[in-house]
């Protein structure tokens, strides 16, 4: 594990313990409610990546914002936003943080800055662009975190927001969560260069080049990068490496890549990776590892009751909040 | 009253947002340094500052996506694209993004942004740069679409517009700039969810917007001529449609043309068609006509430009058609 | 004959395409490692190799762009985009591309290039994959628009396609994939000019394509049981439409409801209404009707997508409506 | 100006000069003929720019192909297009390379493997990668020449494609003119990183930056570059520095800049440069360069009154060539 957790308190390392272990169990919880048809339409797991999401938020302040993707259950949960909320949302009732209109793809939540998660790749960048420029352009000393896959790397909208934020000098932190695959395609057969983190040269913006299983060594990166940002430099970009260990959705048979490959890369979750260092430094005891389990479960199991209990929207709404009720 | 063309009314209804709100901001290529592609900009870089006036880079998916972001943050951007054919590079921000946010995350964000962009043909521009493709984007439930097509709304309609908590999109018709007249000395705001009857008749209804207004009232100018009173309407607003208006006016005339630049199949005249059909077929004493763009990417020289656009003489003979 | 699904017959064209015709390729995200989006390329890149089955990164408008200019010059590329909602990021080079070369170069150069896409709602994928926007790419003059909706359409209509020397586009609505059948062994080229009609009918003609034309065949079926004999018509062609054959059957039935699973203001289904006011308003008995989705980018849960799309309910209601 | 000028032949040297030569009497008899409203819609002249179309022209051979944008007369009369038909374009006459129909903008030339001039900026991009990559597929050795200015490199079509074409090792040559200004944007003002040669780091594209008034010094990278993509190299990227006398197209005040430095650039007028360079070495002697100009003048003049005895088509064919006549 990285150096930098040695200044981190034993009450710190836990809550990242607890909140990966939150995102894990209530992913697979997912998984589960997924096979009896309780979610439906796409459902996108990070299961294995779960520490990006968790010391990203944790160097976040509540007054900075956050855009996200279509596999973003974990950077909402993380963000504060209840998981009640969020569950109800992946069943589609009107308790979800999105009315259940979004469901797994767009949780979004006002209260939290959590400005949603978008399933077109690469979409989400611009607007996370405008979020920033609106920031600095009202000087707020607030910072916008965007997240995307390696994948939407290749995308025009990348590059076309990657430049305006370095030449705008825009506070934002570009987090590329690079899991070596987009759907079935491996980095190398969709980049000519595949150190994601060496496009920021071409924008001369500040980059940085994490491992992204190690919970602690992102946490270091992006509170550094944060306060680079909130300096004024500008900004910065980290790209976080790290694997999904389940398939890209649930229509995902896997073939482009080996089951070995896949359990090679099970020996760095992030999660035991943490305990087991905790419990070697002593930080980490039996009932600590037994409560926080105990915690998940309980707030898991209560997710599910709330979703399960929620209402469907009425039929007649189906039409709200394509336009507001009230314009000029 | 003053002396005015379309233009300083497009450039005053700016000058007058950037003065009135300071949220506001104009965003775009060569809005600033340039003085703007159709010089509707002109000076405001030298009033406001680079901060207000922001050129950008050739990127226009990113920076109307950056409008978007700032939109949902607070700010009132107002973007402008140059052309109506580079918007395609910014349709995946502007329908998957700003026209969806409202409705995806259940009514917690709105997009007030408001997008300004030139259309239409008429100066040779080719097969590239002419095309009318306000009726695409009158399509897409989430955004609204503004046809200005006089000096009132050119003056009027971006104020409203601006205060409207969904993105609008303004469309200018590239022939319409030039276009001089007087303008009220304290012209305002104007509503933006009505059309208006420019000249009222009682024979046959010419149903159009935006550059087509003028010669759609030409022809209604001949058409009187030959006792034919036409009734011009304009729609102003293409989404949503003021369908009262339209009805209320085949309630009288019984007989209508729309006149839309855009080409047939698909446009938004099918649509207006369509409606008439479905709202007002028992009063049609003929059916409605329409006269639209031939069906071909538009060509340079200036007479197969002109062959390719509704022109007033088509008008006339299809309103006479339709009187019989 | 074999039983077969809707996904098999695409596969079986595409593979039977790359057979024939060497300069016949794949290109897209995700068609060769991965097996397509909707398993509808599975087992291909084993078959024909990473040149011929090419996994491209996110980029859509430039390996669309790739697939125009390979056209250009002496290929058959068959592009697939994932889905509708992610053309947007093409449209530059389709539109502006794709659809004007020909005419901008004075006829030298065309661009036979075979565009796939899938389109549709119905499996809960929410506001930015759900879209049916075949209605708006139909307005492109330059543009042929091709929705297979029988498993004899989904196997030969690319043969076609591919023959031809401009731009098609084949939008394969996502809830056909699974759709099973039996087909000729012998199953070959079918036009790509014609409509269908899939059920015969004196009473009312059902008009749509698609993934909506299984619905309208259970319309039918209901209403058949009413005494009602409805006329079903499979557009197949989106652009160029077939108008003889809508109006042969309109001067038969008299009365029409067109089924269109795109948002109604200008879909498709207002241009089909505004042809039939223009070409057969003396022949109607009732005005046309529309089924068409509720305009709200469609909802995740499973009671909103339903609401929001076009059902036999609503379908056989209109029918009745029409005929009175 | 540069050694390499030195390995070429006085005649290879007078063509440049009179191949610039043309290009440059050409576009100004544009100017006039604009005033005089024989020619209509836009406008974009690249009299300055002369050098960087000349020379790639001259290291490019009859099979290679090219894309250019609106700015492309020099391209299309480099390449061979025959001037006649050139004006007649410009007329919209039927005569016209592209009957008309495309005007100044939109030159095309399937004899001259001339694929057109576009007019999105960076639209041009994907296509000319697609050319390439039918070449490649069909063990052709031919190379496509990829044309546009600096401002392309801020749209998202340019970064698809040069990742595209690297990862595919495309036979492409991208030739940025660089001139400093997109309209009325100056480069700094649109792009973080102006160093744009760089940004081929980013695909790991091989690039190069050149004097793009010194018509030697582009020829010879050129040239270079060509070698290596021949030589199965992948993509090059060849930057030139160049910069525009005229105005954007006829509608431009050109407020964004400054009279004295459009005069300091014209200090680096690339046509006096080589002529001077010439005379100095005895390689050009006042009779060269009476020829040239009477040659030029001649051809100039006989392409105006081809044009101005050009026929206009016939507006009953309005929709021709929407699609082909026969389809299957
Ligand atoms: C523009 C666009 N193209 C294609 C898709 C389909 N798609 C969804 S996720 C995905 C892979 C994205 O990979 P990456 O960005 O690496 O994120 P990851 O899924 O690995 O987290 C693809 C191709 C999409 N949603 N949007
Ligand atoms: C996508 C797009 N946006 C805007 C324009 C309008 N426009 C035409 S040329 C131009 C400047 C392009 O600059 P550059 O690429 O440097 O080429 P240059 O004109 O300097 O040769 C602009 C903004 C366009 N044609 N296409
Ligand atoms: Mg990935
Ligand atoms: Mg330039």
């Amino acid at each position: 594990m990285s150096e930098a957790k040695l200044h981190l308190t034993r009450d710190t390392l836990l809550g990242l313990l607890h909140q990966m272990t939150r995102v894990r169990r209530f992913e697979e919880k997912c998984d589960e409610l997924y096979q009896v048809e309780k979610i439906r339409g796409f459902l996108h797991l990070a299961i294995g990546e779960e520490a990006i999401s968790t010391a990203v938020m944790a160097a976040l302040t509540a007054e900075d914002a956050v855009v996200a993707t279509y596999r973003e259950h974990g950077h909402a949960l993380v963000r504060g936003v209840p998981m009640r909320a969020v569950m109800a949302e992946m069943y589609g009732k009107q308790e979800g943080v999105s009315r259940g209109r979004g469901g797994s793809m767009h949780l979004f939540s006002a209260a939290h800055r959590f400005y949603g998660g978008y399933a077109i790749v690469g979409g989400g960048l611009p607007l996370a662009g405008g979020l920033a420029l609106a920031d600095k352009m009202q000087h707020k000393s607030c910072v916008t975190a965007c997240f995307f896959g390696e994948g939407a790397a290749a995308e025009g909208e990348f590059h076309e927001t990657m430049n305006l934020a370095a030449l705008w000098k825009l506070p934002i932190l570009f987090v590329c969560e690079n899991n070596l695959y987009a759907m079935g395609t491996r980095l190398d057969f969709s980049e000519s260069q595949t150190d994601i983190h060496a496009k920021a040269q071409s924008y001369r913006m500040a980059s940085e080049s994490v491992d992204g299983m190690d919970v602690v060594a992102v946490d270091a990166a992006a509170s550094r990068a944060l306060a680079a940002i909130r300096a004024g430099d500008g900004p910065q970009f980290l790209e976080c490496k790290t694997y999904r260990f389940r398939a890209h959705s649930m229509f995902d048979p896997q073939l482009y890549r080996t089951k070995a490959e896949v359990e090679e890369w099970k020996t760095r979750d992030p999660i035991p990776r943490l305990a087991n260092w905790m419990r070697e430094a002593g930080m980490l005891h039996d009932r600590d590892a037994e409560k926080i389990e105990a915690e998940v479960t309980a707030e898991v199991d209560d997710a599910v009751a709330f979703a399960e209990a929620g209402a469907w929207e009425p039929v007649e709404t189906l039409t709200r909040d394509v336009t507001a009720e009230a314009a000029p | 009253m003053s002396e005015i063309t379309y233009r300083e009314a497009c450039r005053e209804a700016i000058r007058d947002a950037l003065k009135r709100d300071p949220r506001v901001f104009l965003m775009g290529e060569d809005v600033g340094h340039y003085g703007g592609c159709y010089a509707v900009s002109k000076g405001l870089l030298d009033e406001f500052g680079p901060e207000r006036i922001r050129d950008t880079p050739l990127s226009e998916s990113g920076f109307t996506g950056l409008g978007i972001g700032a939109a949902m943050n607070g700010m009132r951007p107002i973007v402008e694209i140059m052309t109506v054919n580079f918007a395609l590079l910014a349709l995946d921000q502007i329908v998957n993004n700003a026209a969806t946010i409202r409705h995806m995350s259940g009514g917690q964000f709105g997009v007030p942004l408001v997008i300004r962009m030139a259309t239409g043909a008429g100066r040779q521009l080719a097969a590239q740069h002419s095309h009318s493709l306000e009726g695409w984007f009158a399509h897409i439930p989430g955004l609204k679409i503004l046809a200005p097509a006089t000096l009132e709304d050119a003056r009027g309609m971006l104020w409203t517009a601006l205060e409207d908590p969904d993105p609008v999109l303004i469309f200018e018709h590239v022939m319409l700039y030039g276009v001089a007249g007087t303008l009220a000395a304290d012209a305002g705001p104007v509503p933006i969810d009505k059309a208006a009857v420019r000249r009222p008749g009682k024979d046959v209804s010419l149903i159009t917007y935006g550059g087509s207004l003028p010669k759609a009232l030409k022809a209604a100018e001949a058409l009187a001529a030959e006792k034919i009173e036409a009734e011009v309407i304009d729609l102003r607003t293409l989404r949503p449609l003021d369908d009262a208006t339209i009805m209320a006016s085949l309630a009288k005339t019984r007989r209508a043309v729309i006149v839309d630049e855009d080409w047939r199949s698909g446009s938004l005249s099918a649509e207006i068609s369509a409606r008439i059909m479905e709202q007002a077929f028992w009063n049609l004493d003929a059916p409605v006509a329409r006269v639209c763009s031939a069906e071909v990417p538009i060509p340079y020289p200036r007479h197969l430009e002109e062959a390719a656009l509704p022109q007033v003489p088509a008008i006339v003979a299809a309103a006479k058609q339709v009187v019989g």
